[in-house]
């Protein structure tokens, strides 16, 4: 087995993967940018080496740097979790080149996915349904992308080729807004990936976002860990994600055809290590490709928790080299996971991000429920990075259960200092078509309200009211006694009394 | 002693009698207050049922995150109260909003310019940060009174971007 | 289903039924000693009421006001947990008196339980065998036991008939020894249960403490859990629990053999609700039943564990007059679990316990981990109760996953300002008879040596005195500064350099 | 800078060179300490190496708590040092120990009268708490001293119990 493993990356997957090496009896290796001397996944690793300044480019981006300090501190193997360097098939070459292990899949298999309109012809071509779209058209000028549109027919989106995480993509209705869109997804795409080419695809209307968990090992063994219900989305952005997905929850046959298509397209591309195959099924139950991402996902914890599979460390085993621990015949779900991506941002206002210093945490324990955080009392939130705080995944008998259980963990969950989403995983919580699974990737946006969680907020106006006056009070009784006459007692006391009720 | 809370521009008048005993509106209510020791968490018993929260002051007035939500309370004492009773409410006309950066970022886009209407919810920023988009709005309708920053700017947390004069309503009911 | 109930218990076995109930949407009653105004099941629960000082008899032991306390609140059932009034047959009748539901068994099946002479009499005339030993006799006078002992041979054990977690028991290696052993049995068992009777029982060499847990409703269904090895103790309090046993583990059939006769033994008491059959099994893999424990288990969270049944959730149901939720076909077991009980006493310091106040701490969280705890900063460990800080279980895919999982997370538990027998876990989990599973109930106190944890601290000495001086130094540079000339700066300032390793 | 810093009655001199680099004992070893902030939680970086702590003061010196275990670290700077080279160390003849209760409890048995001489690991007191009965034994051989405690009594935490005066070694292998 390895003997070091370097974590190319920070917060909470850092932390994951840091887990999983001391599981396994790997020594690991931390590189941090300035804002993270004090980070978990800094005091966690064996070892800490720092990359630069803040800013992702001259830090955690550099993979020049981080394939020096492998080698410096001998280092076999580089873990490059999710973001940053995870799905840049030049990093994982270099390390290849450098003698380090990439632990994901090969440099070829990154680049044949990761041009999103070659990865729909490669998996087209082995004959997996697409969503229909200019796939395989390569770079297109604007006016070629206002000669397709009609064809492929209103809605559509443009997506940015090299996107991912909802940049670079604009919801299209009309040929006449069309031209603005393009100007302002190409935009944001350069921006963010250094590339400005889009692609178009129809929009499926009702649709679900479901995805499927491939492991493969280098001897052409393949397996998927069943499916991930992730359409709680907004923005692109997931926000929900599940297992199993309620949509497929009494539809075995179609379940076991995309898991099927899943591991065809992952052959498609001569995979080998975790990956995920998304794919849109319309209310019609017809699924398409919608693309591959080659590595670790935020949201693999819910598929280890009702496999029980630990994916990081099975991902570290594979790169080594070892054979898949299990066929896809030992593969057994048990019960049902949700989790909630808890961020630093206001559901109340427009979910804009709330940046500041976690003063304190407290989060949820107790039967089922799992955090996976990079944060502590003392972190600071800070621009530079996302906003994810942690992810909270519990797990229940039945779905039913999973869901009262996320209930009573998002009400034990305590952060102070930042604003957090926990209100709006506790209206979701509240909601009908989430209790009862009938929503589609467009609820969030388009019939999603946080009237709910108002009327939930309002119940407790008064105690809110009522705490804050007594702490007040007794806080200016204490001043008057620290700064006021030396000797004068406060009159107040609070005591234990009990009657009844008060509602 | 006699305060009164405002919460969500709900007031609650809170009146203290004696050690265990306040007056919460019309109701007269057993209380228990227990600081949980060296953090700003408070236990509160009223009439047997039980609370948990997190109370710490913040922009001069009190925070308190109660059950997963997060609540803005103002305190006054009656006497202060009464003396600022004749001042105009928050979403009066004429009232100024200002509009402070929620977080560091970039100022990407700034649609709006000094003197211009703006409708309920029309985007005034739009302010690059955590690798997202975010986009300020108007709390109400208004003129946008004074712009204080450029697109392409840099802007600190709570740095002020603009200030926004509510207009008065011009299809009033009644 | 019930609306309210009322928790007659203190600590992380309070919190864990707040949070079943929550799950069940049942409202909530906690009642609290004047030492627990702040604690954790309070501020959990949706009402709280004192019942009197800290001592346990003028509290969480007064039957009758928590019978009072339920009757003004309106609650409908009362769930005792484990320890105080959990065994009290009385206080079981009195609730049904009173129209509470009593979340336990019926008040005879306590009985019948309750008084170990009797219940060993009982099962064995249930054709269940029993150890060796004076069961069935009644209360015995001095000379009499005595005289028995030579019946049952050497070593033998003389333990309290009302008796529980290791209080008036006395192992005797001879007959002279004998009768000091007998008085100080009883002074401790009259202390600690207010009944100085005793029994002898033989004292089974090599055994292993394995246990099954039992569920069942009142409609005459009964069905195990499968079993938890126990057999990690010191003076008969379980520190280390886990399922599946690994004495067990390549012996399906003796496993299903006990299982029938913890059935079979529940039955003979007419058993509902939770329970736990004890067993003692010799290394010839002779089984002998012990005793049955007519209450919720400490270790209940390893059988949840593996079987992904929430049991306190199972409780209140069948309690509330439903059936057993799954049959015995239904139970799967799923990889191992362990549980460490993280205890405030002072490993290198003959186990001593530690008072005083927790001024931090920081669970660790991550795949495959639980913790079960009514402890927080600013929590005063007082004299008055138990030394349970909390429960710590993990779950592995397989047992050495969950040993290795127990390792990390171990690391990671940083508790201040109180000693903990982490390092005492710490240690058993590198220990070769704990790792292989091949140990007895008598391994921690006669072969077990905290020497490997003294050498693993050893590693870490310079460690330690290095940061210490650092911190020292800093503090000191720090109040220079302060009180010192003022606008002289401090020389010293630790920023960031990496180089190779200093191992 | 010079310290030497006592753990385990193990001494390690620490020169503190400038702001990156100390001298421990042979070694120049390159540092980097961090506190996280509101807490006496530290990270270390030693040559690259990663550690992270709680340290805090305790009685005197500095408790640290590093990977599960706790450490008990002394720390003099040089001179202190020098001038207390001559003194006699901890469990030399003649040393007196103080037995102070470790958590407080009911001294159920007190099985040693003052004057009495007693054995390494003899029970001094037997305590109750926490529902245990915790015997107190004797860390080396030695003669009670003073006895402070009858069987019966309740103690506080920390409170003295006796004192015991090590023995000369009577069986010294030189």
């Amino acid at each position: 087995m390895f003997k070091k493993i370097l974590i190319a990356n920070r917060g909470e997957i850092a932390v994951r993967i840091l887990r999983a090496c001391r599981e396994l009896g790997i020594k690991t290796v931390a590189v941090y940018s300035e804002a993270d001397r004090q980070a978990l996944h800094v005091r966690y690793a064996d070892e800490a080496y720092l990359l630069g300044p803040s800013p992702a480019r001259e830090s955690y981006l550099r993979g020049d740097k981080i394939i020096d300090i492998a080698h410096k501190c001998a280092a076999d193997a580089v873990h490059p979790g999710y973001g940053f360097l995870a799905e840049r098939a030049d990093f994982a070459a270099a390390c290849a080149d450098a003698g380090l292990v990439f632990i994901g899949p090969k440099a070829s298999s990154i680049s044949a996915m990761g041009d999103k309109a070659v990865a729909r012809a490669t998996v087209a071509k082995a004959g997996v349904t697409v969503v229909p779209g200019t796939e395989g058209e390569g770079s297109l000028r604007d006016d070629e992308l206002l000669a397709f549109a009609p064809k492929i027919g209103f809605p559509l989106i443009i997506k940015a080729v090299s996107g991912g995480g909802g940049k670079g993509m604009r919801d299209v209705r009309n040929l006449e807004e069309m031209p603005d869109l393009i100007q302002s997804a190409r935009r944001e795409a350069e921006s963010s990936f250094g590339d400005g080419n889009v692609y178009l695809e129809k929009l499926v209307e009702g649709a679900r976002h479901i995805e499927f968990q491939i492991m493969a090992d280098q001897f052409g063994n393949v397996i998927h860990l069943g499916e991930r219900e992730c359409s709680i989305q907004r923005r692109h952005q997931k926000l929900i994600e599940e297992s199993p997905s309620p949509f497929l929850a009494d539809d075995e046959p179609l379940r076991q055809r995309m898991g099927v298509v899943a591991v065809q397209a992952a052959r498609a591309v001569d995979y080998a290590n975790a990956g995920t195959i998304e794919f849109l099924v319309d209310k019609d139950r017809n699924f398409y490709f919608l693309e591959m991402n080659t590595r670790l996902q935020v949201e693999h914890p819910v598929t280890e928790t009702v496999t029980g599979m630990d994916i990081v460390a099975e991902q570290i085993r594979v790169a080594f080299g070892w054979q898949l621990s299990r066929k896809q015949e030992d593969i057994r779900w048990r019960g049902a996971a949700i989790e909630c991506r808890i961020n630093a941002e206001d559901p109340y206002n427009g979910f804009l991000p709330s940046s500041g210093r976690i003063t304190l945490t407290q989060p949820p324990t107790g039967p089922g429920v799992r955090i996976d955080t990079g944060v502590y009392a003392g972190f600071e939130i800070s621009p530079y990075y996302d906003p994810l705080i942690s992810k909270m995944i519990v797990w229940g008998e039945t779905r039913s259960q999973a869901v009262v259980r996320m209930r009573r963990a998002l009400e034990e969950y305590k952060i102070v200092g930042v604003r957090t989403n926990i209100p709006f995983h506790q209206t979701m919580m509240d909601t009908y078509p989430f209790v009862t699974g009938k929503y589609d990737t467009r609820f969030v946006e388009e019939q999603f309200s946080m009237l709910d969680a108002a009327e939930n907020r309002e119940l407790y106006l008064d105690i809110a009211a009522l705490m804050a006056t007594l702490v007040a009070h007794v806080q200016m009784e204490h001043r008057a006694q620290v700064y006021g006459q030396p000797g004068q007692k406060s009159t107040w006391k609070w005591t234990g009394r009990r009657s009844r009720s008060i509602r | 002693m006699k305060y009164i809370a405002e919460v969500d521009s709900l007031e609650f008048p809170v009146e203290i009698l004696d050690e265990h005993h306040i007056r919460f509106g019309k109701e007269i209510l057993e209380v228990d207050l227990a600081a949980v020791s060296g953090q700003p968490l408070y236990s509160l018993i009223v009439n047997g049922e039980s609370f948990e929260g997190y109370v710490y002051p913040d922009e001069g007035g009190w925070q308190v995150l109660l059950l997963g939500c997060s609540y803005s309370v103002n305190i006054e004492d009656e006497r202060e109260k009464k003396l600022r009773a004749p001042e105009a409410s928050f979403a009066s006309p004429g009232r100024e909003f200002t509009l402070k950066a929620p977080m560091p970022g970039l100022a990407v886009a700034v649609p709006v310019r000094e003197g211009q209407q703006v409708e309920k919810g029309q985007i005034l920023v739009i302010l690059e940060s955590m690798k997202m988009q975010n986009e300020l709005r108007a709390p109400y309708a208004g003129s946008v009174a004074r712009l204080r920053i450029k697109a392409g700017e840099s802007v600190q947390q709570k740095q002020i971007l603009l200030n926004l004069v509510a207009s008065v309503p011009t299809n009033t009911s009644f």
